[in-house]
């Protein structure tokens, strides 16, 4: 008999998720492609500051946490040294996208062999709401009262796009976990993004649309719905590069 | 005694953390400290080490960050400007209890100010120009060999206590050459085993290496409350203080690093005057050597504190000293070298002035 | 001020080769177990202007590695004299490239010493070596150190890198020492 | 017997689970669990498929799902790579 | 007098702030200041000022100064972590000389902490967290009232003086909520003509703002001359004080911020337990009025510093009593906060200490 | 009859610039175009940290200089308070695209209405010739003394790739300064970028191949050669992207 | 300790208007010239947890903002009453939303007034002014504020919003007030 | 008359103007400069066709070009933009 149930990769704490946030998932699945492809005791995580800083707490493994937008920079730092052992980064947009931009995009350019789970939610999450660099055209949050786009703050960021004009990267795919088979979609990168490190062939990164009800102040089949339709149409889901 | 090569003040930095393991450097370029990562980026493929030209200074003290948690000797260098950005990393370091190596060789501010030596960042290093209640142990090395020697005892201090250390220099002494034994590395210390390194838990339960503390609510008063033990610790066991000619000093002069050099020269030419002048010059910045300055202020008539900057040092002096001896200042920033010459000027007028003041009040 | 130790600036322009000559002379000093301490000028002070470096000798401990007011300088060009010749000490030396400066130093209380350096160094049949001849006429009219110790710097430097450069740096430090001679200060006569 | 379980305790209410079950047999509880969140309930446990649907959208891990005469592959006991 | 709005610390700083005539604000969202970008994302548009959400803390500071420099009176806002990474833009904009506002809502460090209040920012903020000998005028307001006050003046001060303020609040400062008068923007001072302002250059020789001095070689020392003696000019003018019940009393309790006033509950629960208590409490930390409490420590018996942090705004406390009166400690980081009875405690435990010591004198 | 001679936008200053250096030219460019656009009492230049940040002596105009890496942020703060002024910013690859990477992507995602001139000479000039983020694949410099690349330095950045996938941005164009036609071209990009400006079209940004015979220890004739050969075919010539 | 101030807690789940209940007292309390200082608790230990709030409302001046040990508490649900009934000061108050919580305080010291306010609101037509029949049943049974201050606080609140929520929350809060009742300390009967 | 005329003490000596002068009519001198470096010299002005490509090529402004016969636009007295 086959049964889909928490892996061990996740340690039993209930965590501080809202109800219908995307990063529980997220969570779900990096913690059992870890589990699958048998690396948890050679695995080092690096939490992002944002919602998600607390999963040093959910994952059975070793894990940092890192200055807001620091973690290629700090992954960097780790598998230099540990070339041996399986380095990710799981962040935010605010954290990869804003003040993170520069380590992003140098992390990618040299090539780090490291994998990095990106969590766009379109928001700030753990601020309580304020405007991500990948926040939508028109989209309302704290920061953005009047909709994102009527006083200069250009249109969302598109990190697949960008990062797939660096020669140095690997393998960027944009997936979302707001349809059962998104999510599928979503371990499969995942997996991919993990097993390319195991190979030796350098900067991976998986783009997750998430939820974020709470921030989005909308319901989570209200949530779920603005994945799809909206998130979706301004950052098209797909492969950005493979060097395979 | 071993042969006596003549290097940068930079490269004796560089070479003495190769003797003594260091075996990742990640840095950003900026004058007056390019040998480091220059010499860096040839003496670490050498060595197996890993040497990271990062694309900002705050990218490198997060790989510093990083490597300091896989459990290597590593460090990180930067002049003024650059230090200031590093600041926040510095306090989340020192929050996570990891040890490294900072150096700053300082440069005249503030803003981009020059490229002149400067010791202006005094404040910075020594009372934290980071956030939050965390110390950094600072060395002040007044001369290349004290550069070579403290820079392998930085290591060991660093892992020892689990603490950045910084290495405050200044343009001269990294642009100046001379003669320097270059000596095989031995601890100084027992080094306790690293056993908060993350490396996968094989075997283990998993580690976390984190400076958030949420839970209990007073879980980070708690882990202040014993960073502050160990900094007192750190305080009782690492005072570091060299004295010249106090003995029956009357007038005595406080400096640090190639100013407390400079100022060693102006208490021979005193001392040559018939004055009598000494020198007290602190080695670790922090912990600061108070007890030897309360002690020099007990039988010292005056002290001249001298810094390359507008009065920073001069606090510590003071507040060590507590009142009980009179504290002159002699110091300008920007990029203004003393002289033996002006030092002992200074002096000679304090004398004069004091022996007016000692007839007037007759 | 008495003092035991020697201060001296070299200065010219970038290419030059100041950095050579203080690295020479300091590397002479290392080996004759005196106390030295080397500087030069660095970053964007340098840039389409004039270098310079600084050596500072002594048999007793340097105190000040910095040198505003030299006891010597050699200059190698124009308006590295304008700038450096106020700021010698009293009754200081002054080393002139004559190829490179028409007037002689406007102090009277200098020693000179003149040496054709760019000139000589044609003859020794490299431009670049210019540099070298300075050091030889330096350390022939000054009782720094001995011209043994500047050989021998001459061959820890150039040796590993090429045994050529050994042989025509020598040459020219040769040369600087003969064709060149030394004033006595104008003043004083 | 039930092929899909649910950690009650673990559920934070969010009806991502009721939201994609294709065989629409979930509902949330009228009841509250500690945490002040109503849970799902099945309400016609037969018609499961066992789809593991309500597995994969659950962002607390609270659901179990046993799919009975799928074999188990050693080692990937969980997987949503449908292979 | 005016009516009394309810509003938030941090939103009571905003509208003094537009009150006052600031018309650009950059930030970045970081707990507990994210009242502040909010507010002046809505408020900014309202009054045709311009909002900015930067990408980083080190673009906002840096908007900011080139919002300086175009004349307009400018903000940004953060928390501890981020004041961090503004550091080398503050050393540069004070170098500039340029005002602006910046303000800390202090949360509990070292590193990313906890979102708690806290005062651990202290030395950061007073010696200077960057490079260089430059100073910023640094406001402790301890009610909500005199956070609006304060934040206007701040932009008075800062364009008389042309040089950064920062506003030292803390979380919970930033977070509660009081009724507070909203006054309109008065001057409190004669404002000089901008006349550096960067405008283009029409019908004027053009102008330079910049921080760089390599021209003469001396040039950045004067420039740090003059700077020192601007910081002596606004030393001897700007130094801000309370005192409570001080004349009298033979234990005064040293606290700035929202530690001061929970102290001053503290001195009335002593007076009316008898005990002689008092209260001196600095508005600006720097300049610190060092007078005011050398005045003190005449007539105090012994001083209480109280801070949320481990001992920094205590050695400027010592450094302005220079021994001439005991200083005792009470203090932790972290997100610890003093209460009434604890403060109270305290000083009925230093009386009990004195007059044991008294005993043990006869 | 037509004099080709100094413009008055530049001062009467000697540079500090290197023989051949290739600053000197592109700055003749801003200055003659500024002069020819007739809005020289209204521009605000802002220099970089690099060799041209004494520019402010140069440049016959209001000027600033700023913290290195963040000319587009102060830009930003001086162009949103006087949006009838001409702002540009001048910064070199260390400071453009290391230190700065998210100043410059940020203010071009936000299209600021500002003209940045980027000076691309594939070195650190003015530190004395560390590897930049635009050092090519196996050239030495002080920090890559074996070639870029041999130890994980990662490829040369294209900064005019990397940006065009950014729908703030209004032009992009890569010219060089080593030929005569070329300098022709750079003008008349530069003078496109100060144009668009003018017209209120947003964010345009200049990247000018330049030579720098001091820390690439070349001759002039090396020089050029470099920048014809190695540097054109690396980064190669052209508008990427011109929303007209 | 002798205070002239009334502390008080108000803790719930996130979504049940916390917030709202220590702003409509804190309003009240300006309304009637008293001193007040109201604090949230606020960023990550919010997310899926409990939301608290803090009113302190005195005639005097208000020294600490910081609620360690209120004197009232008003409890919204069962994990709020766990961890805040201890830290409520002596011979204090305890208000309960009984909808929501099984048991009964565990102190004797304690005044308790009890609601079932979740239940009340779906009478009143909205599950979401649960908070404010709370806020009812504590004016009630109190002497803090007047129930007109209350009342005038709900109107400045909502009259700008919607005229549709002033109505419903005055009728939340009166039926809060009518269909509640308070206990008298058990240890002191 | 000369159609090119140097700036003896701008110039840094880079040879550039030398190197792209169509007409290959430019060398270095033997003297130099002031600032110690050697600057070009016309070796047979007349060849000189006012082409500008020395101007244009040189980093130090150091060049001054006069194309006779060729009408100055108003404002544009100087331009590299071929119109
Ligand atoms: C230097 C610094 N700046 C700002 C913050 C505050 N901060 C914490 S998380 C966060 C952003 C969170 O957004 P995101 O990265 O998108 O993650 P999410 O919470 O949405 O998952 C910010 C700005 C900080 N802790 N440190
Ligand atoms: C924060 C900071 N980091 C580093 C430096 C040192 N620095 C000055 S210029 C420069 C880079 C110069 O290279 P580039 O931007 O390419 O300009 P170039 O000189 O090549 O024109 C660096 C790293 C500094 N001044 N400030
Ligand atoms: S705020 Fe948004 S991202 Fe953060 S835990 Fe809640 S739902 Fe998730
Ligand atoms: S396993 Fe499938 S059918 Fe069964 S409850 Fe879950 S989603 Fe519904
Ligand atoms: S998806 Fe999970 S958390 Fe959400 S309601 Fe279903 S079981 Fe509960
Ligand atoms: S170092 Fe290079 S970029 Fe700098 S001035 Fe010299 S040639 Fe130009
Ligand atoms: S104008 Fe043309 S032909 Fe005349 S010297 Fe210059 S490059 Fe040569
Ligand atoms: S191009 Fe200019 S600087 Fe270079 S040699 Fe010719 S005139 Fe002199
Ligand atoms: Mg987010
Ligand atoms: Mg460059």
């Amino acid at each position: 008999m086959l049964t889909l149930k928490r892996t061990d990769v996740l340690t039993d704490a209930c965590t501080h998720y809202c109800p219908g946030c995307g990063h529980g998932i997220a969570h779900r699945l990096v913690a059992e492609v870890i589990e699958e492809l048998g690396i948890r005791e050679k695995t080092i995580g690096i939490a992002p500051v944002g919602c998600a800083v607390l999963m040093y707490d959910y994952f059975n493994c070793d894990m940092t946490e890192c200055a807001h937008g620091r973690p290629p920079a700090m992954a960097t730092g780790i598998k230099r040294i540990q070339p041996d052992k399986i380095v990710f980064t799981y962040q935010g947009d605010g954290d990869l996208a804003a003040i993170g931009t520069a380590e992003t995009i140098h992390a990618a350019n040299r090539g780090e062999n490291i994998t990095v789970i990106f969590i766009n939610n379109a928001i700030y999450g753990m601020t309580g709401g304020q405007m991500a660099p990948t926040t939508l055209t028109g989209m309302r949050s704290t920061t953005s009262q009047d909709g994102r786009g009527e006083h200069g703050e250009g249109p969302p960021l598109k990190v697949c796009e960008l990062l797939s004009t660096l020669d140095g990267v690997c393998y960027l795919e944009r997936t979302a976990v707001s349809t059962p088979k998104d999510v599928i979609a979503t371990k499969r990168a995942i997996k991919k993004a993990f097993q390319n490190q195991i190979d030796g062939k350098g900067f991976s990164l998986v783009e997750v649309l998430s939820m974020c009800p709470t921030d989005w102040k909308l319901s989570t089949v209200q949530s779920v719905d603005f994945v799809n339709n909206e998130m979706k149409e301004a950052f098209p889901l797909g492969v950005y590069k493979d060097k395979g | 005694m071993g042969k006596k090569i003549l290097l940068k003040g930079n490269e004796v930095m560089c070479e003495a953390a190769v003797q003594a393991g260091c075996r990742f450097f990640a840095g950003y370029p900026i004058t007056p400290q390019n040998e480091v990562p220059e010499y860096m980026s040839k003496r670490m493929p050498q060595v197996s080490g890993v040497f990271v030209q990062a694309e900002s200074e705050i990218a490198a003290i997060n790989m510093v960050f990083g490597a300091s948690a896989s459990g290597v000797r590593c460090m990180t260098s930067s002049s003024s400007p650059g230090i200031s950005l590093k600041q926040e990393g510095i306090s989340y370091i020192a929050g996570a209890e990891l040890p490294c190596l900072i150096a700053n060789v300082q440069r005249g501010g503030p803003g981009l100010g020059n490229i002149r030596a400067s010791q202006a960042d005094y404040f910075q290093a020594v009372k934290g120009g980071g956030h939050g209640d965390y110390r950094v142990i600072v060395l002040a090395p007044a001369s290349l060999q004290e550069i070579y020697n403290l820079t392998m005892n930085a290591f060991d201090w660093a892992d020892y206590y689990r603490n950045p250390v910084m290495m405050l220099s200044d343009g001269i002494s990294g642009q100046m050459a001379e003669p320097v034994e270059i000596l095989p590395y031995k601890p100084i210390v027992d080094l306790p085993a690293k056993d908060y390194i993350l490396d996968g838990c094989k075997g283990r339960k998993p580690r976390v290496v984190k400076t958030l503390v949420l839970r209990p609510t007073d879980g980070l008063v708690t882990h202040n409350e014993h960073l502050q033990e160990k900094y007192k610790c750190i305080e009782s066991e690492l005072s570091l203080c060299e004295e010249y000619e106090t003995a029956d000093a009357e007038i005595v002069i406080a400096a640090y690093g190639i100013t407390a050099r400079i100022a060693k020269g102006a208490v021979r030419l005193a001392r040559k005057k018939g004055l009598a002048a000494g020198l007290i010059r602190p080695i670790t910045l922090w912990p600061f050597p108070s007890d030897a300055f309360a002690d020099v202020a007990e039988t010292a008539r005056q002290i001249l504190t001298v810094e390359m900057s507008h009065g920073q040092f001069i606090e510590d002096v003071k507040l060590a000293v507590n009142g009980t001896c009179p504290v002159e200042f002699l110091g300008k920033g920007g990029g203004w070298y003393p002289t033996e010459e002006i030092i002992l000027e200074k002096i000679e007028s304090m004398v004069a002035a004091s022996v007016t003041t000692a007839k007037g009040e007759l | 001020m008495d003092r035991q130790e020697t201060r001296i600036i070299i200065a010219g322009f970038g290419g030059q080769g100041i950095v050579l000559i203080g690295n020479v002379i300091a590397r002479a000093a290392v080996i004759e177990n005196k106390n030295v301490v080397g500087m030069v000028s660095y970053g964007a002070e340098m840039r389409g202007g004039t270098a310079n470096a600084t050596v500072v000798i002594s048999d007793d401990e340097i105190f000040n590695p910095f040198v505003s007011h030299p006891d010597m300088v050699i200059i190698l060009n124009q308006p590295s004299l304008d700038r450096f010749e106020p700021q010698i000490e009293k009754d200081g030396l002054i080393l002139m490239n004559t190829s490179m400066i028409k007037r002689g130093p406007q102090r009277t209380d200098l020693k000179c010493i003149k040496v054709d350096a760019t000139q000589i160094a044609q003859e020794v049949g490299n431009l670049r070596v210019a540099n070298i001849v300075s050091v030889g006429a330096f350390i022939e009219h000054t009782n720094l150190l001995s011209m043994s110790s500047i050989e021998q710097a001459i061959e820890d430097l150039f040796s590993s890198k090429n045994p050529k450069l050994v042989e025509i740096n020598l040459k020219a430090l040769h040369s600087g020492a003969e064709q060149s001679h030394c004033l006595q200060p104008v003043g004083r006569t | 017997m039930n092929k899909v379980h649910f950690d009650k305790h673990r559920c934070k209410g969010c009806g991502m689970c009721v939201l994609f079950c294709p065989q629409k047999i979930l509902r949330m509880s009228a009841d509250l669990n500690d945490q002040g969140f109503s849970y799902p309930e099945v309400s016609d446990p037969d018609r499961c498929t066992a789809c593991g649907m309500c597995f994969r959208m659950c962002p607390d891990c609270a659901i179990q799902v046993d799919k009975e005469g799928v074999k188990t592959s050693d080692k990937k006991e969980t997987t949503d790579v449908m292979e």
